[in-house]
């Protein structure tokens, strides 16, 4: 049985690990890079090993320094968190060869799902429905009318060189098939020099919907529902919730018996997320296999009642499954929203800096997972992500409720916060009525970005005068004029920076 | 007194104070409140009975504030005497005239667009920094020239730090 | 449908019933006395109306100034929380008076409740078995002897005037009565001069396990299952678990039934726990009715998914029970310990004072029911309680390791906390095992008094001396030799402790 | 250095220190170490990796310290040379003598049970205090005379403030 482990990753992931170490007896290794000496995984962990600079090219993704680590502590077993090397088979491959168990999937498993091309051609030969279409070259207008009568309008025209929307081509109707072809193919032609095309299935009202798998070692696998993904922006998941308000148990059992045929396809072990893209008419199509934790895990714990990461570790340990599929039943509604260091209001710049203040929620519902402390300094060199934010209720209305209270526990000062972007999502009525798709950031934009809130601005405004003009009659009082702000610009101190020889 | 918020001017006065009981005008309203202050710059306001909390911090001679209040963050300025002269000192050099390039956060130089005596045209990118996973460009308003170049590809900068100074 | 709601309470409790009252969209008053305003309550209330001076006989005892905020901020409801006027009929009564609702039972089940001896004789009505014996005086002889056959041995012959356990006699066999009565007899009359003497069963390895029930306006009356309770200190519950380690499901069905009945036999309207002692038999008595929320409720909440504020508002509503009896289904294992500011070395004496530093435990399966921060001052004049950490698992073993985890997560520094004393409960092989009863805090007082911890006592103790001397060279080193510690000694200032007017 | 920790005094010397890197002695171990500390008191020490955290509070001219590791609280004295000096001068008043009754805690008198110039008897209770709803007499623990009496009852008393003096 395991009874170390490495945890090669930052942040609020390798804490959410550490934590169910620790409720299992089990002894930690943080690792952690120049920057993150004051980051709170190092600070969680039994034991901490520097592993290189500030950049993660040189410190949590060389195998090399992470494997030392491991070697010098003595850990067994490596969990890799999300990112960084968490979905490397060559990093799989060493802790083979080093003889550390690696917590996840075999090095197979996850090259034949790293692969786009190739794990769609699994995913077909599996029986798992994919989008239809082919990255094939249609030359001739007639091979694309052939193509279309099979996949169904509306279908996508797209250039293989393409990008920004160039050589594109939404078609509804076959009126416009031949229009669309010959005009995308002179547009790449002069844009790219390379006049090569394709047609996918056009999914309208997309909705990123995602199925949590487990699989042992020993050939079981179940899959443990569906959490729902749509609202993104640029492709970063903002808000996630389990169930999908899509859903429906027919479709929810259909989906998960493709999710458990995708992964046995590849004799998948440890715990797996199937992405599927779903349209209102809930045809569901695989779009890719994260072969690892996700972000998101902790939506589908607070549904199921379960811990993502004691089953891992369990199934590192060679464990059979604790669960049947026939135990996983869906109870309540839970809702995850990403708090992020960044301004909202200007094009969502990453924001690092010193956390001033941080109140965080607490109380009935209320899951926090994050890895930030007052007078802890956010590091400009890792992804604006502070912590993740849960809650569970009874019903999806009741828990948006909840998610209002517990972001208006939240306070945060010193850095720019998604925090009040994140309240105006649950008040967006697409949300609020779960009709909503990928557009759904999209579409509201204008409302998601409104500057005030609650009450009028007057009042809010005139409360903002009030507190900082007292501020500054408290301090002229106390004859104290200090240039700046006297509270630390860092809780942490470098112990000496003089490079002085003391004795006492 | 004068205190700056966002783009409102509003005229703020003490009319007194007995421990933590203050009244306070702003513009025409009268607040009658009652106000605790936190070390750490959470304040508590009792207005009317009405609870508000707001969490400040300050930076530039204690005169410019961030206020965070329920989900609104503002820009809070002190326009005491002194603050008035200096700004009428500074009223020639208007904050339209651009100076130099800075980054408003901390990070790393990724690429430098452009040479020291270029001239360059108003929306030009001058300098690529990255911070979090994420690149943004900064470009010069107005047409200028490029006088001299503070840093180096690769550097880390700080929030502020003046990368390119322009002419 | 309830708008606002007063809450005639301070503290932790006030918090929990703000933030479901918050969720439902009802505004919330708090009510402050002089020394709390600081508390996190007030921070945390829409509207907040100081009541007097810090003695709650000045301020949360009394009617009139509640009231009187009440009308003032136009509260159409008032949540008494636990303590205070949470069991004063007349205080029901007077908001009755005033047509303000009152989120809690009738005045007439609360006086039918509140006296222990009405209380006893309306159980033995409606068939609640209670603690066999009589307080009738026992004159002679004969008597007594005819009262055990009825009640059957072990028996507890008390002076009705007793204390100090000066008149007691535990009796075990037949052959002991006589003896003992006499012995007994002429011991209270010599010590209190009045030799009046009563029996009652002596319960064996008590435990004190307790119903929570709800019943709504319309006669409806459900049970929630057990808590158990048995880990005291002075009557003082410390640490809860639901379920009880020594419940059946025959057991549990038998109990509820009689909670249920008990309610019944008040009309009782609202959330109230009937105690009771069990002994390792699976004989259960009624102790008493408490006609309020629980300190503890929150591990009912946690193991039936349920909120049980909310459910109290919505009776206060009018509306009908939203649960049925069949709904009910406990799920995992909840533990919940108190988190107090005493002594636990010293006698637990209590510790008011300023929180210097507060690290709260997050993660999954984590509730934090508190209202203190840092650089908050606990006040002298209340409960030394600051808040309840509560945890949910999937069993009480995984439960366990989860609150072992969560107190290693949970620094307060600044005051003395029991946190450390809770720690070594999660350690004791008689919790562990789940085999303890109300005696066991004494039965174990030598272990969880046990000072040091985890590692070995020179190890922890250099680590103590490097953070103080590392801390010290830094001082040095900044060459601002100062006299005592300068972090603020409360975070909040009074806004100008001199009467001075200022103008700018 | 000496370092006092409950009943044990440590002999604690810096053998080097470089940015967050010390060597410090405590009596026989060498240990090579790696230390922060945050504003607020809280320390990170990282002894060959093992990564330990503990809390300081500190009181008493900055050489005085409550520290909180693990499970653990323990009373810290820096001893350096000044405070041996008033140590050695000290010597004389033992702790022994008890020329006061104080409370360690803020509270509020209840009852006081002696008055000014009375002689009373070892364990004999002098006043009774309440704080947190639990009250707490303090006794004599030799026998003396009741010399000044500085509270009143009901009055509300700080943490450590004399309450009566005895001679």
């Amino acid at each position: 049985m395991i009874k170390k482990i490495l945890i090669a990753n930052r942040g609020e992931i390798a804490i959410r690990v550490m934590r169910s170490c620790k409720e299992m007896g089990i002894k930690t290794v943080a690792v952690y890079s120049e920057a993150d000496r004051t980051s709170g995984h190092v600070l969680y962990a039994d034991e901490a090993c520097c592993i290189g600079p500030a950049s993660s090219k040189e410190s949590y993704l060389v195998i090399d320094n992470i494997i030392e680590a491991a070697k010098r502590f003595g850990a067994d077993a490596i969990h890799p968190g999300y990112g960084f090397l968490s979905e490397s088979s060559a990093f799989v491959r060493r802790c083979k060869a080093e003889g550390i168990i690696f917590v996840g999937p075999s090095a197979e498993a996850m090259i034949a799902m790293g692969d786009k091309i190739s794990a769609r051609e699994t995913m077909i030969a599996a029986g798992v429905p994919v989008v239809p279409g082919s990255q094939d070259n249609l030359k001739t207008i007639e091979q694309m009318k052939e193509m279309v009568k099979t996949i169904g309008l509306p279908v996508m025209l797209k250039a293989t060189a393409g990008g920004g929307g160039k050589g594109m081509r939404l078609i509804r109707q076959e009126s416009e098939i031949e229009d669309a072809f010959f005009s995308a193919k002179s547009e790449a032609a002069n844009s790219f020099g390379n006049d090569i095309v394709y047609i996918e299935k056009y999914i309208e009202s997309p909705h990123h919907i995602e199925f949590q798998i487990l699989g042992d070692n020993h050939g079981n696998v179940i899959h443990l529902c569906e959490r729902e993904c749509s609202v993104q922006r640029r492709h970063q998941k903002i808000v996630e919730e389990s169930p999908s308000p899509l859903m429906t148990p027919a479709l929810r059992a259909e989906m998960g018996e493709k999710a458990v045929m995708a992964a046995k396809a590849v004799n998948y072990s440890g715990a797996g997320t199937i992405e599927f893209l779903v349209d209102n008419d809930h045809n569901f199509y695989f779009l890719e296999m994260n072969t690892r934790l996700q972000v998101e895990h902790p939506i589908t714990e607070e549904v199921l009642s379960i811990d993502l990461v004691k089953e891992q570790i369990n199934i590192a340990n060679n464990l059979p499954l604790r669960l049947k599929q026939s135990d996983i039943v869906q109870i309540g509604h839970a809702i995850e929203c990403r708090i992020c260091a960044e301004d909202t209001e200007n094009n969502f710049m990453p924001s690092p800096g010193i956390i001033k203040q941080l109140t965080e929620p607490l109380g009935i519902g209320t899951r926090v997972d994050s890895y930030v402390y007052e007078g802890y300094e956010i590091p400009m060199h890792y992804d604006p992500m502070m912590g993740k934010l849960i809650v569970w209720a009874v019903n999806r209305e009741y828990a948006i409720e909840r998610m209002r209270r517990v972001l208006h526990e939240y306070k945060i000062t010193g850095i720019k916060s998604n925090i009040s972007y994140l309240r105006r999502i649950m008040d967006t009525p697409d949300f609020v009525s779960g009709k909503y798709d990928t557009h759904f950031i999209e579409k509201n934009s204008d409302f998601l970005l409104k500057t005030t809130y609650e009450g009028t601005k007057d009042e809010t405004e005139d409360i903002a005068i009030i507190a900082a003009y007292v501020d500054y009659i408290l301090n002229l009082e106390e004859n104290a004029p200090q240039d700046t702000d006297n509270r630390p610009i860092s809780r942490w101190r470098e112990f000496g920076k003089q490079k002085a020889m003391l004795r006492i | 007194m004068e205190i700056h918020i966002g783009d409102r001017i509003a005229q703020v006065e003490l009319i007194s104070k007995e421990d933590n009981k203050v009244v306070i005008q702003i513009d025409d309203k009268t607040y009658d409140l009652d106000v605790v202050m936190a070390e750490n710059g959470v304040c508590s306001i009792l207005n009317n009975g009405k609870s508000y909390n707001a969490e400040i911090t300050k930076s530039d001679n204690g005169k410019s504030y961030i206020v965070n209040t329920h989900f609104n963050t503002f820009p809070v300025q002190i326009v005491d005497l002194q603050a008035k002269y200096l700004r009428s000192r500074k009223k020639d050099d208007t904050d339209e005239m651009q100076d130099r390039i800075f980054s408003p956060m901390p990070g790393k130089v990724v690429k430098i667009l452009v040479t020291e005596g270029q001239v360059v045209e108003p929306g030009q990118s001058m300098i690529v920094i990255e911070a979090m996973k994420m690149q943004s460009d900064y470009k010069v308003k107005k047409g200028c020239t490029i006088k001299q170049i503070l840093v180096a590809e690769g550097d880390t900068i700080d929030g502020g730090q003046t990368l390119i100074t322009l002419e």
